[in-house]
């Protein structure tokens, strides 16, 4: 595609003004939780308080002759519901058994939120305790306590469930390509790391919430999901009633980081609305969002990669387990496992390759999609492996990823043959920006990681009416989450017809007005809806055109004009990117602060530059916070972080500097040459601190978050092995 | 009014004003941060009884009918925000930190609005937009 | 979260045997545990009030011998219990190991405790704090009461 | 479920109330801490009595060199104060680094105490100059030394019937000096990992006359690092004995493992703090 510059200053050249900017600075804009009906009860769930056992008996009695109190529905009331993205596992309430601490087994709708939470606690439940299993690779023993037993119930979506060696498998996916033990004969050096990596929240600030009241014969659903459509499917089948008579409306959504995909409310608020006949409401409480809700996976990765004398990779070998928790419902692919789950040496040239992952059940909340799924885990352990190599093999380490970089016409270590790569160009720009040789201080030391993220891929419709008065009006499915999918939509339609982006309006249908859309995620909204946009003005552009007249002349004569566009995105690409990251540990404490940052992204053409910006800004703290603090901690299945003062997110003040370079040349598959920038700023941020830290101060921190305990703790051992070689 | 009332419930369930959000309700988060008699105050820690005769302003009173105030108009241009649900918040407490410090340096910036979680934008928009309104 | 208690009991063996394996007697060396009645063979009903800071709990329960050894001097009770007002959880199982030290007795307490529910957002390290004491309270009440 | 609330305008009045009540009372100043537990369901009182309308308790006043300071004084208010700053410039910043600008609007110097969270801030820094708490019941006053006020975890030795009503500073001896140093390590608005304050008058001749040092979240409570005084009491601070007496605050503390660091982490940085406050006072 060629990218023609017009003459006038570039829409895509100026910075926005957000399409919902007035709304979110006035406090106008509404989220899920801020929408009442009349009538409406609030509920509160029975979580159980053991990681598994059989539920025995539900005594609901006392509850449901409390004040205020409308109906206490318990698991028998709703079997077999169950819930899921892809796989339907997850009880809406528990008749049976309980699969991890917080698991629902009883639902309350009351007046007020007080009264539903009094008769939660008033709802008696005996359980008798099952063995439990915590660990993901005990989990795969062969006498390991099973946790889903009735597995062949569950609805699967799309096709036939792939097979699984063990029942305790959620997904399980071996990739292979060359000949990787000829591989490692060739190799000059072998090396072998394990890494690993914690649960962690996507803690956006707001809250799951949602609604649900039945009108007639159709259900309403106000909620936080990111992907109102698929809900709407998913739901369907949970819930036994058609999709055409679900009707699901997101309004703004507080933030999602890959969280939102999975509802978990919903499906009971319907149960509850039906035996009320009245709304009902229920909104998470923070604790909860810590202690139930979908995470990141943990993971823990072996890496094992063998190089020649240069360097160059020769073979590679991994083996990824992930801890996916008590349910496979939060994940949305087929493999159910987190997305990319074998890039072990994403934007690398690797001949030959063997990469098995597996998401095993434990008895732990269950694990969902985070931002980037996969690739913070993978990231923080290719890079840090390639740097340990690099120190190995006295190259630099900047010099060992230009040596491996993928070029155009290589192979991936997925196997993927790339026909175009920026790989080399990204690492010779980050050399250009990143300045090398002497640190400012004793103790400051520079870290490099680089990795590829592909752009997103995906299909969906939207439709452009060209009212009387000459403005356009977009109707589509797409959900705001904060990216700025809509004001995105609005430039690419602007610019295509050469108009004011003022007259383009965009406005969010719920599932019964808008075109069906698969929500927003997996870096897809500006290369998929983007395209969709722009075919839909293209379109209209052609109808103007066979009226043989100018815009406003016939919006006047022809208006509604009405066209529908549609947005595909298949290629397999990626967009890469490279991290230089300065930081200056205090030995004593091991406690370090990083002084520099500087980010290199091939993010294609900018079609909004203060939201690109944005998201690679926010992606970064986002990345530093689950590089360096955020963890989730669980003792026996129990989360013992359940509040936003011993779970740390950064604040303003720890916030480091960072700086841009962005490579905008190289267009990509999105509308006008566009890519993703979503995703491209947080996996690599752990890697690049550990690298730093090593180059700083010599010791090398295996797991994340990178603690100043940790460091501090290396640092010791090193200082006594240095006063005691013994 | 009932004594047990936070000023947030009263706020978004009494009088339907949902401008301001409840985010982790323990007074870390600062979506809820709502100025009481000019004073900067978590609506989730603050027993509405307590507000009772006050003048309470919350983000549906920063703009002077159509008119967005500086810092809103910041917030837009700057990319102080993404998904927004901090955003009442954060308004409301760079309004306290204006008052304050007519044009605050990078380090009271960072002091003052450490209290205004963001997960979006990785607070350098705010910023931004902060030293945008004050210049 | 697991415990560990370990109290010199200056009483020969038997005697501690008799007072640990009667659990209205040893529950009685609880701070805090109002009356324990029987509900079945080698099962109690039994209340507890944990005062933490300003927060008070009324743990309502059951208690139960679950297994003894008099030989090997070991006997496991197990406790369930809950905060009804509040939802919350309690759950304790305790290992108890006699061992002869002459004319005195150790006893050995190995104790987990898991705290579910809202008692358990309190701030786990406050709770373990109270258990660790609420044992070593008990330990040091049955070596009083024996010696 | 609701309390009724009262709010007395004298302390006698508030005294009268919570001898009514007794046990279904609960003091609330700045209410954060209540608000939190009662959202919470962990505190369920009929009744709570509110002390702000309470004039006596308020205020800020400068005597003779020292400083009282009443109970329903904000955090954000002793920071501003200039009498503070004045009388110690450390108390100031300590007050200054709790928690983020709307607690310090909200919380109160009475209700932290009272509070006895072991990981707060103003606790060292008060027990490190020597301030007492007024304890005020129907009996009268009595004083506590801040140092005795912390029993355990959320527990004081306030008894049921006594109000604390103010914070009594002492007045410093000249060149005096003070610091406050809080450990953070993950992010800048979170609990101390820990946290150290120290006193510090030299002798003219350059020996030690005067040092007194409390940590935070080293324990159950606040504590007195009496065994780091003790070594450096009369002792010539150089670098090699600041650093033998900090080692000694090891005795001193008891702290436990928790979201901010293990145990042995945090002996280790009470060591490292306390060391680095110590020079800091002597440089």
């Amino acid at each position: 595609m060629t990218l023609t510059k017009p003459a006038a200053p570039d829409l895509l050249e100026t910075p926005e003004w957000r399409i919902e900017g007035r709304d979110k600075v006035t406090g106008a804009a509404r989220y899920a939780a801020d929408i009442a009906r009349p009538g409406m009860l609030h509920a509160a769930f029975v979580g159980s308080p053991y990681p598994h056992a059989r539920v025995v008996s539900v005594d609901a009695e006392a509850a449901r002759t409390m004040p205020g109190v409308r109906a206490v529905l318990a698991g028998a009331d709703v079997r077999p519901a169950r819930f899921g993205r892809r796989l339907q596992d997850w009880p809406v309430l528990a008749w049976d058994r309980v699969r991890f601490i917080g698991d629902r087994v009883a639902v309350v709708a009351a007046d007020s939120l007080e009264a539903a939470e009094a008769a939660a606690a008033a709802v008696a439940v005996e359980y008798d305790e099952l063995p439990a299993v915590f660990d993901p690779e005990a989990a795969l023993a062969a006498d390991a306590p099973m946790l889903h037993p009735d597995a062949a119930e569950y609805t699967y979506f799309g096709g036939t469930r792939p097979p699984r060696g063990h029942p305790n498998v959620q997904g399980h996916v071996i990739h292979e390509h060359g000949d990787v033990a000829v591989g490692f004969e060739n190799a000059a050096a072998v090396f072998e790391h394990e890494f690993s990596v914690p649960r962690v929240h996507q803690a956006y600030i707001e809250p799951r919430a949602s609604l649900v009241w039945i009108e007639g014969e159709t259900v309403h659903v106000v909620t936080t999901n990111k992907a109102p459509f698929a809900l709407r499917e998913q739901m369907a089948v949970t819930i036994g009633v058609p999709a055409a008579r679900i009707v699901v409306d997101t309004p703004h959504v507080g933030g999602d980081f890959g969280g939102k995909g999975l509802s978990l409310d919903e499906f009971a608020l319907y149960f509850l609305a039906r035996a009320t006949g009245r709304p009902v409401r229920s909104v998470l409480r923070y604790a909860d969002e810590l202690q139930i809700s979908n995470t990141r996976h943990a993971a823990r990765i072996r890496l094992r990669t063998g190089v020649d004398r240069d360097g160059r990779i020769t073979a590679h070998q991994a083996r990824v387990v992930f801890d996916g928790g008590a349910y496979a419902a939060g994940k949305p692919v087929a493999g159910l496992l987190p997305g990319g789950p074998t890039l072990t040496l994403a934007g690398y040239h690797v001949p030959a390759a063997r990469v098995e992952a597996v998401a095993v059940y434990t008895n732990t909340l269950p694990a969902g999609h985070a931002r980037a799924p996969s690739q913070p885990q993978l990231t923080f352990a290719a890079e840090s492996h390639l740097d340990l190599i690099a120190r190995a093999m006295q190259i630099d380490p900047l010099e060992l990823r230009e040596r491996n970089a993928i070029r155009a016409g290589e192979t991936d270590v997925d196997g993927a043959v790339w026909h175009d790569s920026l790989a080399p160009r990204v690492l010779a720009t980050l050399r250009a920006a990143s300045p090398s040789g002497g640190m400012a201080a004793r103790d400051n030391g520079r870290g490099l990681a680089f990795s590829a993220r592909h752009v997103g891929r995906g299909k969906t419709s939207l439709t452009l009416t060209l009212a009387a008065d000459g403005s356009i009006e977009v109707l589509t499915g797409v959900a705001d989450q904060g990216g700025g999918a809509h004001t995105m939509i609005q430039r690419v339609v602007a610019r295509e017809l050469g108009i004011d982006a003022a007259r383009v309006r965009v406005r969010q249908g719920d599932t019964g007005h808008a075109n069906v859309d698969p929500g927003v995620g997996g870096s897809r909204v500006t290369p998929v809806a983007g395209n969709a946009a722009l075919d839909g003005a293209r379109k209209l552009k052609a109808r103007i055109a066979e009226l043989g007249k100018t815009l406003d002349q016939a919006a006047r004569i022809a208006a509604p004009l009405v066209v529908t566009g549609e947005g595909e995105q298949n290629e397999h690409l990626y967009g890469v990117y490279a991290y230089s990251i300065e930081v200056s540990v205090d030995r004593e404490t091991g406690s370090f602060r990083v002084v520099d940052a500087v980010l290199v992204a091939d993010v294609g053409t900018v079609i909004n530059p203060v939201a690109v910006r944005g998201q690679l800004e926010g992606g970064f703290v986002f990345g530093l916070g689950q590089a360096v603090m955020e963890e989730l901690h669980i003792e026996d299945g129990r989360v013992t972080t359940t509040n936003l003062a011993d779970y740390k997110i950064p604040t303003i003040a720890d916030a480091p500097p960072l700086r841009l370079v962005l490579i905008t040349d190289a267009p990509g598959p999105g509308p006008f040459g566009a890519k993703s920038a979503g995703e491209l700023a947080n996996p690599a941020v752990g890697a690049a601190i550990a690298n730093a830290i090593d180059a700083a101060v010599g010791v090398r921190v295996m797991s994340l978050p990178i603690t100043a305990e940790k460091i501090r703790s290396l640092l010791r051992t090193k200082e006594l092995r240095a006063a005691d070689p013994e | 009014m009932r004594a047990d009332r936070r000023l947030i419930d009263v706020l978004r369930d009494d009088l339907g004003s949902t401008g301001t959000k409840e985010g982790c309700s323990i007074g870390v988060c600062g979506a809820c941060s709502v100025l009481v008699d000019g004073e900067l105050l978590s609506a989730c820690l603050l027993p509405a009884v307590f507000a009772d005769g006050s003048v309470v302003v919350t983000v549906e009173g920063l703009a002077q009918g159509d008119e967005l105030s500086p810092l809103q108009v910041a917030f837009i241009r700057e990319g102080g925000f993404q998904c927004g649900i901090c955003t009442p918040g954060q308004l409301i407490a760079a309004t306290a930190l204006l008052a304050e410090h007519r044009r605050p340096s990078d380090a009271e910036i960072r002091e003052w609005m450490m209290g205004n979680l963001c997960r979006c934008t990785g607070y350098h928009g705010i910023t931004r937009a902060i030293k945008a309104a004050a210049a | 979260m697991k415990l560990e208690h370990t109290a010199l009991v200056r009483a020969p063996r038997t005697r501690v045997w008799k007072l640990v394996t009667d659990v209205p007697a040893a529950a009685r060396c609880v701070p805090g545990v109002a009356a324990v009645t029987p509900s079945g063979t080698g099962k109690y009903k039994g209340s507890l009030l944990v005062q933490l800071g300003p927060v008070r709990l009324v743990l309502d329960g059951d208690v139960a011998l679950t297994a003894t050894d008099e030989a090997a001097g070991k006997a496991s009770v197990r406790a369930d219990a809950k905060d009804s007002r509040l939802g919350g959880t309690v759950r304790a199982t305790m290992d108890l190991t006699l061992v002869d030290k002459g004319e005195d007795t150790e006893l050995r307490i190995t104790s987990d405790v898991q705290i579910a529910g809202r008692i358990g957002e309190f701030g786990q390290p406050v709770i373990q704090r109270k258990a660790d004491q609420l044992m070593t309270q008990f330990a040091e009440c049955l070596a009083r009461t024996l010696a | 479920m609701t309390y009724d609330y009262h709010e007395p305008e004298t302390v006698a009045e508030a005294l009268a109330l919570l001898a009514l009540h007794g046990e279904d009372a609960h003091l609330v100043a700045g209410a954060t801490a209540f608000t939190l537990l009662w959202r919470q369901g962990l505190l369920r009182p009929g009744h709570v009595i509110g002390l702000r309308r309470i004039a006596a308790l308020g205020g800020i006043t400068s005597t003779e060199g020292g400083l009282v300071i009443g109970a329903t004084v904000t955090h954000r208010a002793i920071e501003r104060a200039v009498e503070v700053g004045r009388y110690c410039p450390a108390l100031t910043r300590t007050f200054a680094s709790v928690a983020t600008v709307r607690v310090r609007n909200q919380a109160t110097l009475g209700g932290n105490l009272a509070h006895a969270d072991p990981a707060q801030d103003p606790p060292p820094m008060l027990i490190a100059l020597g301030a007492e708490v007024v304890a005020t019941s129907a009996a009268g006053e009595r004083t506590i030394p801040v140092d005795e006020l912390f029993v355990d975890v959320f527990t004081t030795s306030l008894r049921a019937d006594e109000i604390l009503t103010a914070v009594r500073c002492p007045a410093l001896a000249p060149g005096t000096r003070a610091t406050y140093l809080k450990f953070l390590p993950r992010t800048a608005d979170d609990y101390a990992t820990v946290s150290v304050a120290a006193t510090l008058r030299l002798a003219d001749d350059g020996h030690v006359a005067d040092v007194r040092v409390a940590l935070g979240a080293c324990g159950p409570t606040p504590v007195r690092a009496r065994s780091v005084e003790a070594a450096l009491r009369g002792a010539r601070p150089d670098a090699r004995h600041i650093a033998d007496a900090a080692a000694r605050v090891d005795a001193d503390i008891a702290p436990f493992d928790d979201v901010r660091g293990s145990a042995t982490y945090k002996r280790d940085m009470a060591r490292v703090w306390t060391e680095r406050a110590l020079t800091e006072l002597v440089s």
